[in-house]
């Protein structure tokens, strides 16, 4: 099964390149987009379905050939229960970007170069999840940066997208350099890059400093890529930038490199730096969920108040969820960090999409220009951008829930070394945030979706007269086109999944949470 | 004879040729002190060539083959300040800035310096 | 018994799945859609209520997150309590649905507002089956969501844009401590189970369980509109008046109360908690009871007086008196209902929802007017209606709890808070009641009345007939010791008047599951009753066009603004947090983003400044590169 | 640089084994090398000083000269000559050429110098500096025996540059043949360009 992973991982890179080399015309490119993707979706379906559930945390299908040997590099593979979800959604998302480019797509080149460019993405995404050498996952790291960029500089909004795309490339860079270095230092420490290795020795041959060091510079470069506050302000601009399809994949699927790598890669195998660092990395999310929702909030009202912009600092927002959970050390915290990445990539990824078609559609997306009246100009649009709203302020019973809800746990109960008052204090800030969070994406429901309605539904017929049906005003609104079949076909998965785990997290947990354990050294 | 007489008088030389090469702004004399910097250095060929009693006497060839270069250079070099002259008007070294970054001359420079290069073109 | 009560939820929700989905396309199923399957719910819950035999609980669960430490479970417990209390939300659920299929016959957007009525019933009854508090919160949040898309049935209007936010906002700003509560309970009990958490206190109470309670009120506060959080449900009567039957009167705000009860034995063993609670619910009570004295808009009266009848339940458990709260809950949510639908008939007939507009409505449909008097009757407390007893049970609770006492009872100031706050809110109850009677069903339309819009529907009417039964009836089975406290039992699940009880294993003193109306406490409500009543009828006779609210003179206003509290709000915390808003969006953009252009402006500044030294000269280069060269050399040679 | 320059003070140890009388009592070759030096280096001081540019030439000449005979005395008689041929003879009436066909004023001109004259003199007091200190701790004791060779001599020269060195000796004629011709292509001008030529 091991070939499976490796197959899933190198065709959309063949694909993506071989699109880029033969002059196909755009309709069949973005049909060998969908099909390959679809594979990929394919096969990894049948890695989660030949996963062994009950031995979640060891490696599974794992590849482990010398690549360069003098350097020490290794062509090393795997799956655990951490990591398969996060493959899962990664082929999942990019399938559902790959069908919804046969809709329309913003001008910027051709449908053959965004296909290429989002297969080439796929394919670092899903090494970057897989891999299990600190080299190997650096390398499939960065290659996702470059198809992001041009998805962005290309295909971006006019006047917006090459800053954007620049701070963009320019930020994360910085953060990928300062987590080269703190490979290499854990190298020359330990003498392996070897990620599982590393994991099991627990830090041992790193002395505290040198952990503490270590962590650093791995948990900025990360850090930026989660984004963590106060390093996340490339965020918004490449989300507002960026294409419907681009920000879907940077919201749902590149941001949760940045989370995977502190569970899989910093807290393991540097516990000592990362017991130092918790509370900090703690109190950074914790900050980031607060300062994140008062943004949108003051967006909602200001006149450059974007749709896209809010939801890029509602991640901010749940990312700090993600690392609450992990800095809590627990396992109950960093499995709610697993449970929101997942939540989040399918929560965001739905709003984005949302977005993409209100902006399509109105022409704008600013909150003042879109209109308003969405639930009476495309009915089923508007049900569907409630529904994500609500899923995104973490309403229970939805995907966005159990993260929040395990994090939270966590941060009243973190591990013995941690102090205890302070995440308490967070934990009351975390659930303010709740809150704030919930009063913004209600706000964006107002503003885009109600409003005055059709002339012909106005409350006129119904027979209720109370207060409130005095001085409703009739002013006609233009319909807009609802919900196409291309978007059902992109949508629904989302919507489905953000039900089913909302009404089942154990589907996800059960995966999780033995790999978790391991990490943590089988305690916690 | 103490060999430090002819390096001394080789290194004062030398430094008074650089001094020529770095602050004059005649390019006709700025090459009289490159000849001037070249000459430190024969200086100090032969001196170690009668020093080391080189049987191959591959200072004193050396000194030879400068001098022979520095005669060919000069040829060349004058050529070049004469063709500068024919084009620009001036031999000033300090004026031939078109390696300039953009934007780096100051400004009332810049604007003596397309002054005088406007004669200039019109002469070539 | 525990797959009925998961069936029971279960079909609801299915209901509100498929409606939500296929509904648009389908308009003509969406009425089977919203009344079948809960009508099927209706006779699973009633089935499971009487299958369950006095006392005893029944709990059956599956793991819902296997994290470790905490395992949070989906699990059914049914016991007297939740299996009563959701035969009562399933019954009201399926009546305002038969009554909205003909009050929403011609909204387009009827088959949504089903699917959300569905959606909530199902969230309802999770919330009153459910064993476990996280899945309890599950539903106690969607609760909170239908209500806000309910209330926001009429988006087009902004007042109805507004108060649905403010509405979910208000409960889930009670939710947060309510949140951080469960967690210090299930931490504390070590299981998120209502079972392990209720025995897991010790008899002497503990920390955790009174930190835990405490905080826990915040959402008690939130969803049962009680004070501090009271604000958000008089603005929630936007919605179409269905909603506000099953939502905001009988089942969704009873929710805080519910819990309450649920948890009892944990906030039994906190009297901290109680104190609170009592000071929360003595300043609910009147307060809210002189608001709807004061209110112009039929709903408004009636969503500030179950505002004030919420009070009666949570002071009822602050006093001890677990089962008379219950059973003052179970009556209110009949009466309650019973006058939010007949509201919904008399707008509809007069054409407006303002009192000062009404008058003579009692011939026009006098079913409605019959419907509505007992609904105002049991509303007050007039002693043969359903609410004179239950009421009377609460006080008769305090009573018990001020006066006797004893080892396990809360302590006595709750017990005269509450009587004091109870008999001082049935006489105003009186007032406001009588008031409303009088103005909207005696004397002169004070507005010629609208076109006729027809007869009214019957499936608007029957509704109000089954539901006058129990406002009227149900008021005996607190008569009896052996029927409503034997079929409740304890919070334990033993039942009251088995072997148990007698003896002596039940959790609070005998006396407390005596929900006979007592003779102190009733004289004094029934004589504040008539003299309230008595000087409403008074002021009427004298004017009957002038509003008998004038007494009020220059507390009118603020009363009808609810003493402005909205305003306190906004200026304490909206604006604060609009400011704070503002605030970070400037920082954000100015100071943390101002490091990172700063950082890019440096380095082109930097480069700026090594171009300016390319300025052409090549005896600068030339200069440069030998001092450069120079510095090296003196440096190689002085380390040497 | 480092081991260069210690390998070269080894060096300069083993050769001045063969010692020398000291510096408090010169030879007459010494004196006269001196006193010709000190002539040399102020004359060149006032080629890159004077304010006259083609004073500036005729002390080109006189340094050149004095050079000269600093080869003689260093009994390198043949470089002596050459000197004078080449540079006296060729290099300097080149130069002068130069600046009359570059219209150079004669007379004095304040433009000469260029305003960066105190960094120049830093750069090149430092440089300077620096070489001395290398030299004189490297060579103080190192002695130039001048009395029985002939190694300076024409025919010591030519027959050690027509038989060791005759290949670059010819490859160098070629280099000057390229120079003249480059000269030529240069000094001409863009002849094409404007179709008259010059």
């Amino acid at each position: 099964m091991s070939v499976v992973l490796i197959v899933a991982i190198v065709l959309p890179l063949i694909a993506g390149s071989a699109l880029i080399a033969f002059p196909v015309d755009d309709r069949r490119a973005r049909y060998a987009g969908v099909a390959v993707t679809g594979a990929v979706l394919g096969l990894t379906v049948v890695l989660a379905g030949a996963f062994d559930r009950d031995d979640a945390r060891t490696m599974q299908f794992e590849t482990d050939r010398a690549w360069a040997s003098s350097l020490g590099l290794r062509f090393h593979l795997g799956v655990d229960g951490i990591s398969l979800p996060l493959i899962v959604l990664t082929a999942l998302l990019t399938f559902l970007v790959a069908v919804h480019s046969l809709g329309k797509l913003p001008d910027g080149g051709s449908a053959r170069a965004y296909v290429a460019l989002v297969l080439v993405l796929e394919a670092g995404v899903l090494g970057t999840f897989a891999a299990l050498d600190l080299i190997l996952f650096f390398l499939a790291f960065e290659v996702v940066l470059v198809p992001m960029y041009f998805l962005i500089a290309r295909w971006g909004t006019p006047g917006e997208r090459g800053p954007a795309a620049f701070k963009f490339i320019l930020y994360t860079l910085l953060g990928s350099a300062l987590m080269l270095l703190g490979f290499l230092l854990v190298q020359a420490h330990t003498g392996t890059f070897d990620i599982t290795e590393l994991a099991a020795r627990g830090g041992d041959g790193m002395s505290r400093g040198v952990q503490i060091t270590a962590f650093l510079a791995i948990g900025l470069g990360l850090a930026v890529k989660v984004p963590m506050w106060p390093l996340h302000t490339w965020l918004p601009d490449a989300h507002t930038a960026a294409p419907t399809g681009g920000s879907v994949l940077l919201a749902g699927v590149l941001l949760k490199m940045g989370t995977y790598g502190l569970v899989r890669i910093a807290v393991p195998a540097l516990p000592q730096g990362a017991e130092e660092f918790a509370p900090y990395l703690g109190a950074f999310g914790a900050v980031g969920i607060v300062y994140g929702s008062l943004v949108c909030l003051a967006l909602l009202r200001s006149p450059d108040g974007d749709l896209k912009r809010i939801i890029a600092y509602s991640s901010v927002g749940h990312m700090g969820f993600a690392l609450l959970g992990i800095a809590t050390l627990t396992a109950q915290g960093i499995n709610g960090a697993l449970f929101v990445n997942i939540g989040h990539g399918l929560i965001t990824g739905l709003l984005f999409f949302l977005a993409g078609a209100v902006k399509e559609r109105s022409g704008t997306a600013l909150l003042g220009r879109i209109g308003g009246s969405l639930y009476a100009r495309a009915p089923r649009l508007g049900g569907l951008l409630a529904f994500a709203a609500v899923a995104g302020l973490g309403l229970p019973g939805l995907a966005g829930f159990w993260g929040e809800l395990l994090a939270m746990y966590g941060a009243y109960h973190p591990a013995d070394e941690l102090s205890r008052g302070l995440f308490l204090v967070l934990l009351v800030a975390a659930a303010l945030g709740t809150v704030l969070t919930a009063a913004y994406m209600l706000g964006i429901v107002r503003a885009v979706c109600g409003g005055p309605g059709l002339a012909a539904s106005g409350t006129s017929e119904t027979d209720d007269v109370g207060p409130m049906a005095e001085g409703a005003p009739l002013v006609r609104v233009d319909p807009l086109p609802d919900v196409g079949r291309v978007d059902v076909v992109a949508w629904a998965p989302l919507v489905a999944f953000t039900v089913v785990l909302g009404l089942w997290p154990a589907t996800l947990l059960a995966v999780t949470d033995p790999a978790v354990r391991a990490l943590l050294g089988g305690g916690a | 004879m103490h060999l430090v007489y002819p390096l001394v008088l080789a290194v004062l030389l030398f430094g008074i040729g650089l001094y020529g090469v770095l602050a004059r702004r005649n390019a006709v004399l700025v090459l009289m002190s490159v000849e001037l910097m070249l000459n430190a250095v024969n200086v100090n060929l032969v001196a170690f060539d009668m020093w080391l009693r080189d049987t191959l006497h591959a200072g004193q060839a050396l000194t030879l083959f400068v001098i022979t270069i520095a005669a060919a250079e000069i040829g060349l070099g004058l050529a070049i300040v004469l063709m500068i002259f024919r084009n620009r008007a001036t031999s000033d070294v300090s004026a031939l800035r078109d390696l300039a970054e953009p934007g780096a001359v100051p400004r009332a420079r810049r604007r003596l310096r397309t002054a005088r290069t406007r004669p200039g073109s019109e002469a070539a | 018994m525990t797959t009925a009560a998961a069936l029971a939820t279960g079909l609801p929700f299915l209901a509100a799945v498929l409606g939500l989905a296929f509904g648009r396309r389908f308009p003509a199923a969406a009425r089977a859609l919203a009344t079948l399957p809960l009508a099927a719910s209706v006779l699973l819950t009633w089935a499971v209520a009487v299958r369950h035999d006095s006392g005893g609980v029944t709990e059956h669960g599956t793991e819902l997150t296997p994290t470790g430490a905490l395992d949070i479970t989906l699990s059914m417990r049914v016991d007297g309590l939740s299996a009563i209390v959701a035969a009562l939300v399933a019954t009201v659920a399926l009546l305002v649905q038969v009554y909205s299929a003909a009050y929403m016959r011609k909204d387009p957007r009827y088959s949504s507002y089903a699917a959300l009525i569905s959606l909530f019933s199902a969230a309802m009854l999770l919330v009153v089956y459910t064993g476990d508090l996280i899945v309890l919160l599950v539903g106690w949040e969607v609760m909170g969501v239908c209500s806000y898309f309910l209330i926001g049935h009429y988006w087009e209007t902004e007042v109805a844009r507004a108060a649905a936010v403010k509405a979910f906002l208000v409960t889930k700003l009670g939710d947060v401590p309510f949140l951080i509560g469960v967690l210090v309970l299930g931490v504390g009990a070590g299981s998120f189970r209502i079972g392990a958490i209720v025995d897991g206190v010790p008899p002497g109470g503990a920390g955790w369980a009174t930190a835990g309670t405490l905080l826990m009120l915040g959402g008690v506060a939130g969803k049962s509109a009680q004070v501090p959080l009271q604000t958000w449900l008089p603005d929630a009567m936007t919605g179409p008046t269905p909603v506000s039957a099953l939502i905001h009167a009988a089942t969704m705000v009873a929710a805080g109360a519910y819990v309450v009860a649920r948890l009892y034995p944990v906030f039994l063993a906190s009297d901290a908690t109680l104190v609170v609670l009592a000071v929360m619910a003595a300043l609910t009570m009147v307060s809210s009871a002189l608001f709807a004295f004061a209110q112009d808009d039929l709903k408004r009266v009636l969503a500030w007086s179950t505002v004030s009848q919420l009070a009666y339940m949570t002071g009822g458990l602050a006093a001890g008196g677990r089962d008379a709260a219950v059973f003052h809950l179970l009556t209110h949510g009949a009466f309650k209902a019973l006058l939010f639908l007949a509201a919904g008939v008399v707008i509809h007939l007069a054409g407006t929802g303002r009192i000062s507009d009404m008058g003579g409505l009692r011939r026009r449909e006098p079913l409605v007017f019959w419907t509505m008097t007992a609904g105002l009757g049991a509303l007050v407390g007039v002693p043969p209606l359903s609410g004179f007893f239950s009421k009377e049970a609460v006080l008769g609770a305090a009573e018990h709890t001020a006066i006797d006492g004893g080892a396990g009872a809360p302590p006595a100031v709750t017990g005269w808070l509450v009587i004091v706050a109870g008999v001082l809110t049935a006489g105003l109850t009186a007032a406001y009641a009588t008031r409303l009677w009088l103005r909207v069903f005696f004397g002169e339309a004070r507005k010629p009345a609208p076109e006729p819009h027809g007869p009214t529907p019957v499936l608007m009417l029957w509704p109000l007939a089954v539901l006058t039964v129990p406002t009227v009836l149900l008021g005996v089975i607190g008569l009896n010791e052996s029927w409503l406290p034997a079929w409740l039992g304890d919070a334990d699940g033993r039942a009251y008047g088995s072997a148990d009880a007698a003896n002596g294993l039940l959790l609070q003193a005998p006396a407390y599951y005596d929900l006979a109306p007592r003779l102190g406490t009733s004289l004094a409500a029934v004589a504040l009753l008539a003299l309230g009543a008595g000087a409403v009828y008074a002021l009427w006779r004298r004017d009957p066009a002038a509003d008998p609210a004038r007494v009020l003179g220059r507390l009118r206003g603020p009363a009808e603004r609810g003493f402005d509290v909205d305003r306190l709000y906004d200026a304490v915390v909206v604006r604060p947090v609009w400011l704070a808003a503002r605030a970070t969006r400037f920082v954000d953009r100015v100071v943390i983003d101002g490091y990172v252009h700063a950082a890019a402006q440096g380095t082109w500044l930097a480069g700026g400044g090594v171009r300016r030294s390319q300025n052409g000269n090549v005896q600068v280069y030339l200069a440069g590169v030998l001092a450069g060269f120079v510095v090296l050399a003196v440096t190689v040679a002085v380390r040497a | 640089m480092t081991a260069g320059l210690a390998a070269a003070t080894v060096a300069a140890a083993d050769l001045s084994g063969r010692g020398g009388p000291g510096f408090l009592s010169p030879t007459g070759a010494e004196v006269a090398f001196v006193l010709i030096g000190l002539v040399v280096l102020g004359s060149a001081l006032l080629v890159v000083t004077t304010s006259q540019i083609v004073h500036a030439a005729l002390w080109l000449v006189v340094t050149l000269g004095g050079l000269a005979a600093e080869y003689l005395l260093l009994t390198a008689e043949f470089i002596a000559w050459v000197q004078v041929l080449i540079y006296i003879g060729a290099v300097v009436v080149l130069l002068l050429f130069g600046l009359m066909l570059t219209r150079a004023p004669i007379g004095r001109s304040t433009e000469l110098d260029s305003l960066k004259r105190w960094p120049a003199v830093l750069v090149a007091v430092g440089a300077t500096a620096t070489l001395l200190t290398v030299v004189v701790d490297a060579f103080h004791s190192a002695y130039l025996d001048l009395g029985k060779t002939d190694d300076g001599s024409a025919r010591v020269t030519g027959e050690s540059l027509f038989r060791v060195w005759v290949l670059p000796f010819e490859v160098l004629s070629v280099l000057l043949l390229a120079a003249l011709i480059g000269a030529i292509v240069l000094s001409r001008g863009r002849a094409d360009a404007d179709g008259k030529g010059r």
